[in-house]
């Protein structure tokens, strides 16, 4: 075991605000890229499905699908 | 002789046609029509290599087009929308870029003659930018006049902003090319008076 | 051979006369060079040696900024006017074509910022030996800056902000011409001689030369589409 | 509804993975995989790193920043290229799904390049004494990140999904190709930076330990990599291929959970 107190592994030998700077913006960039990843999925397939149910109510002619602004 | 065989195609990820199969033989003259949107512009544009279609194939001369594209662009003139004008260049001088550009060899008189035929003899030297509507695809279809030898045309609505003598005139070309072996294919809205009833492809019967 | 050349020939003519034409757009450009370089003492002060110090790295990032600016210049008239289809359809390979283009717009561009450059260095003091080292190295650089530009203009074609991402796409590729070509008249300065940077300039030229059309031929063919 | 326009069929060649109807299920099923290696291994990383390695007798415990820089910097460096490979691949085969996994992995590479160098600027403030240093490696790695953000933005900024590919792919490729000449044209410009502490010629400088830790952090880098690209090629596939009967039978498959 690398540090004798907890305090001492947070204080990472003077140097905190770097050691942990470093992980911590890291932690939130790759929580945030899942954050994202998910919403994108969900946000796409929302779409579609709206797309879908508009296209197949208003079903008149066939560039009826296309017209509909996404 | 062109021959398209199964072409599909799809604008941004609109599908707008499929299985699509055509064939124009020496002397045929072929009329693209269907109502807008159903992608005439795009299969036009598809028979000249400028876009890819999303399957299928063209042969010229039973070769495909991508694998020889050299010898199918010699014997192709296609005219779009736009006539491949610049404004700062005169009539003249953009006619003898298009010609030379194209790799073929005209001299300055030639050009005047067409342009003259063509009715624009006393725009010969204006810059571009003064001419109508009208007259400026006057221009791009004055390389018509000069460059008979090249066997394949498509022209993508030649008669819009034409008037009647000149809509006249065009057909009569347009017939003389064909009777003389070559072959055209076109897109228009209006029925232009031509010697044999042109063979019609209508987009709206092709599936989707 | 000939027939190869008539192409070449008729975009390379026609270009230079568009740009003789059109050289209110060139003397703009040259302009923009001129009052970028002449903008640097007022922020960096006129100490002398200071800006002597800096001549060469102001004038190199003036001179890319240019090229930067004038190269929506290449292809957008003549993709909006239909000229690029038809130059797609010659017979002969794109690349010749595309050439005779950047060279074209070379000659209209770039051959004005190296000949003003030395005049513009003596405003900065820079010695009179180094004239020549700095109109070498931007005689070899500004070609491989319009060829690469050359190929961010053509992916950009036609975009809205094209020209902010045109920035964005071509100047990380700009930064070694940069580096070598103000480095050069940095090292004959100190005396070091610019030999090594002109020959990597001068092969850097020859092979963006090289590849820079095969890009630049595709990017335009998918443009197009 | 439109019929699909190519009938999948069932042959066994590893081509069939190809198609992204293929790819869209395999996506699925393996990518919730690689995220628990890298969860697993990035656990393991850390342990190693922080309670394992001995403290540095130069520089204190601020070294330890190495252990995400060097992962970071590394992956940056390793997307983009695979980033290329698949560009060229697409170009060659015009297999869209090869451009689809490109644009997917962008987004992750800019990441590990921003990450690498916000910790190389954290680490660089008590051992070189400025946050910023005009050192070869963080400027080809500042220049790393103009080259993702120009690919993401050109293929934001085209609608046409095909030219979107295309262009994407050629500005892959000519960003590739200068990758080399940028890092070197840099390396001569500045060379204040100490030799690579790691590299493959020379024995590493480092403890065992450190080593392992940093080895064991690129490959949960690495891990982490595949699983989000993966999920983000769904995502992809499915806006691409919208018009499929295949992604509408999917699409009712999910209408009852979104």
């Amino acid at each position: 075991m690398q540090w004798e107190s907890w305090s001492a592994f947070w204080d990472m030998g003077g140097f905190a605000p770097f050691v942990w700077g470093s992980y911590g913006v890291t932690l939130l960039l790759v929580v945030g890229e899942l954050i994202l990843v998910v919403h994108r999925r969900r946000d796409t397939v929302r779409r579609l499905l709206r797309l879908r149910r508009a296209s197949a109510a208003g079903a008149g002619g066939r560039r009826a699908f296309e017209e509909i602004v996404e | 002789m062109l021959y398209a065989n199964d072409l599909a195609c799809v604008k941004g990820d609109r599908p707008l046609f499929r299985g699509l199969s055509l064939r124009v033989a020496p002397g045929d003259l072929l009329r693209v029509a269907g109502p807008n949107g159903y992608g005439k512009t795009s299969l036009l544009r598809i028979l000249c290599g400028l876009a890819m279609p999303e399957s299928g194939e063209i042969l010229w001369n039973d070769v495909p087009i991508n694998r020889d594209r050299e010898s199918y662009h010699r014997s192709l003139l296609y005219l779009g929308h736009a006539p491949a004008l610049n404004d700062l260049l005169s009539p003249l001088e953009n006619l003898r870029f298009a010609c030379s550009s194209g790799g073929d060899k005209v001299d300055e008189d030639a050009c005047i003659d067409a342009l003259v035929r063509i009715g624009l003899a006393q725009q010969l030297d204006l810059p571009a930018r003064v001419l109508s509507q009208g007259q400026r695809r006057r221009v791009g279809l004055a390389r018509l006049f000069l460059e008979a030898d090249r066997k394949l045309w498509i022209l993508d609505e030649p008669f819009t902003a034409l008037d009647v003598a000149a809509v006249a005139d065009l057909t009569s070309t347009l017939s003389e090319h064909c009777a003389a072996g070559g072959m055209v294919v076109l897109t228009t809205h209006q029925d232009a008076p031509f010697a044999k009833a042109p063979t019609v492809l209508d987009l709206a019967e092709v599936a989707c | 051979m000939s027939r190869a050349l008539g192409p070449f020939a008729a975009v390379l003519g026609r270009d230079l006369l568009l740009a003789w034409r059109g050289r209110a757009d060139v003397l703009v450009t040259l302009a923009f060079f001129v009052v970028v370089v002449c903008l640097f003492p007022f922020g960096v002060g006129a100490e002398p040696n200071q800006l002597r110090a800096i001549a060469p790295g102001v004038l190199w990032v003036a001179a890319l900024l240019s090229t930067l600016l004038s190269l929506h210049r290449l292809f957008a008239q003549d993709h909006a006017d239909g000229t690029l289809e038809q130059l797609l359809l010659t017979p002969e390979p794109t690349v010749l074509w595309v050439v005779a283009k950047i060279s074209a717009h070379w000659i209209a561009t770039g051959l004005p910022l190296v000949v003003v450059a030395p005049g513009l260095a003596l405003l900065f003091d820079v010695e009179q030996g180094a004239l020549g080292v700095l109109v070498l190295s931007l005689a070899l650089g500004t070609p491989i800056l319009a060829l690469l530009g050359a190929v961010g203009a053509a992916l950009t074609l036609g975009l809205r902000g094209g020209g902010m991402l045109l920035a964005l796409l071509v100047l990380p590729l700009f930064v070694p011409v940069l580096i070598f070509g103000a480095g050069a008249v940095d090292a004959y300065l100190s005396g070091v001689g610019a030999q090594a940077h002109l020959l990597l300039l001068g092969g850097g030229l020859l092979a963006t030369l090289a590849l820079a059309p095969l890009a630049c031929a595709a990017a335009l063919r998918i443009a197009v589409e | 509804m439109m019929k699909d326009m190519q009938k999948p069929e069932r042959s066994k060649s590893i081509f069939r993975f190809a198609a992204p109807q293929m790819f869209y299920p395999l996506a699925g099923k393996l990518a919730p995989w690689f995220a628990g290696i890298a969860a697993v291994l990035a656990a393991a990383g850390m342990w190693l790193g922080f309670f394992v390695a001995p403290t540095d007798a130069v520089q204190g415990e601020v070294y330890r920043v190495i252990y995400i820089h060097v992962a970071a910097a590394w992956m940056s460096m390793f997307v983009y290229l695979v980033m290329a490979f698949w560009s060229f691949v697409g170009l060659v085969m015009n297999t869209r799904l090869s451009f689809i996994m490109s644009q997917a992995l962008a987004p992750t590479g800019a990441m590990f390049c921003f990450v690498a160098l916000w910790t190389g600027a954290l680490w660089g403030k008590p051992t070189w004494g400025a946050y910023w240093v005009w050192d070869a490696r963080l400027t080809s790695q500042l220049l790393l990140l103009f080259l993702y953000l120009g690919f993401m933005a050109l293929t934001r900024a085209i609608e046409d999904p095909r030219r979107a590919d295309k262009a994407g792919a050629i500005i892959a490729l000519v960003g590739a190709v200068n990758v080399p000449i940028i890092y070197f044209s840099v390396k001569w410009w500045n060379t204040l930076h100490q030799g690579a502490s790691v590299s493959l010629n020379k024995a590493p400088s480092m403890a065992t330990t450190m080593l392992t830790g940093m080895l064991v952090m690129a490959l949960a880098a690495w891990a982490y990599t595949i699983a989000v690209t993966l999920w983000r090629v769904r995502s992809l596939i499915l806006e691409r291929e919208r018009h499929t009967d295949w992604v509408a039978a999917e699409l009712n498959a999910l209408e009852g959970k979104i």
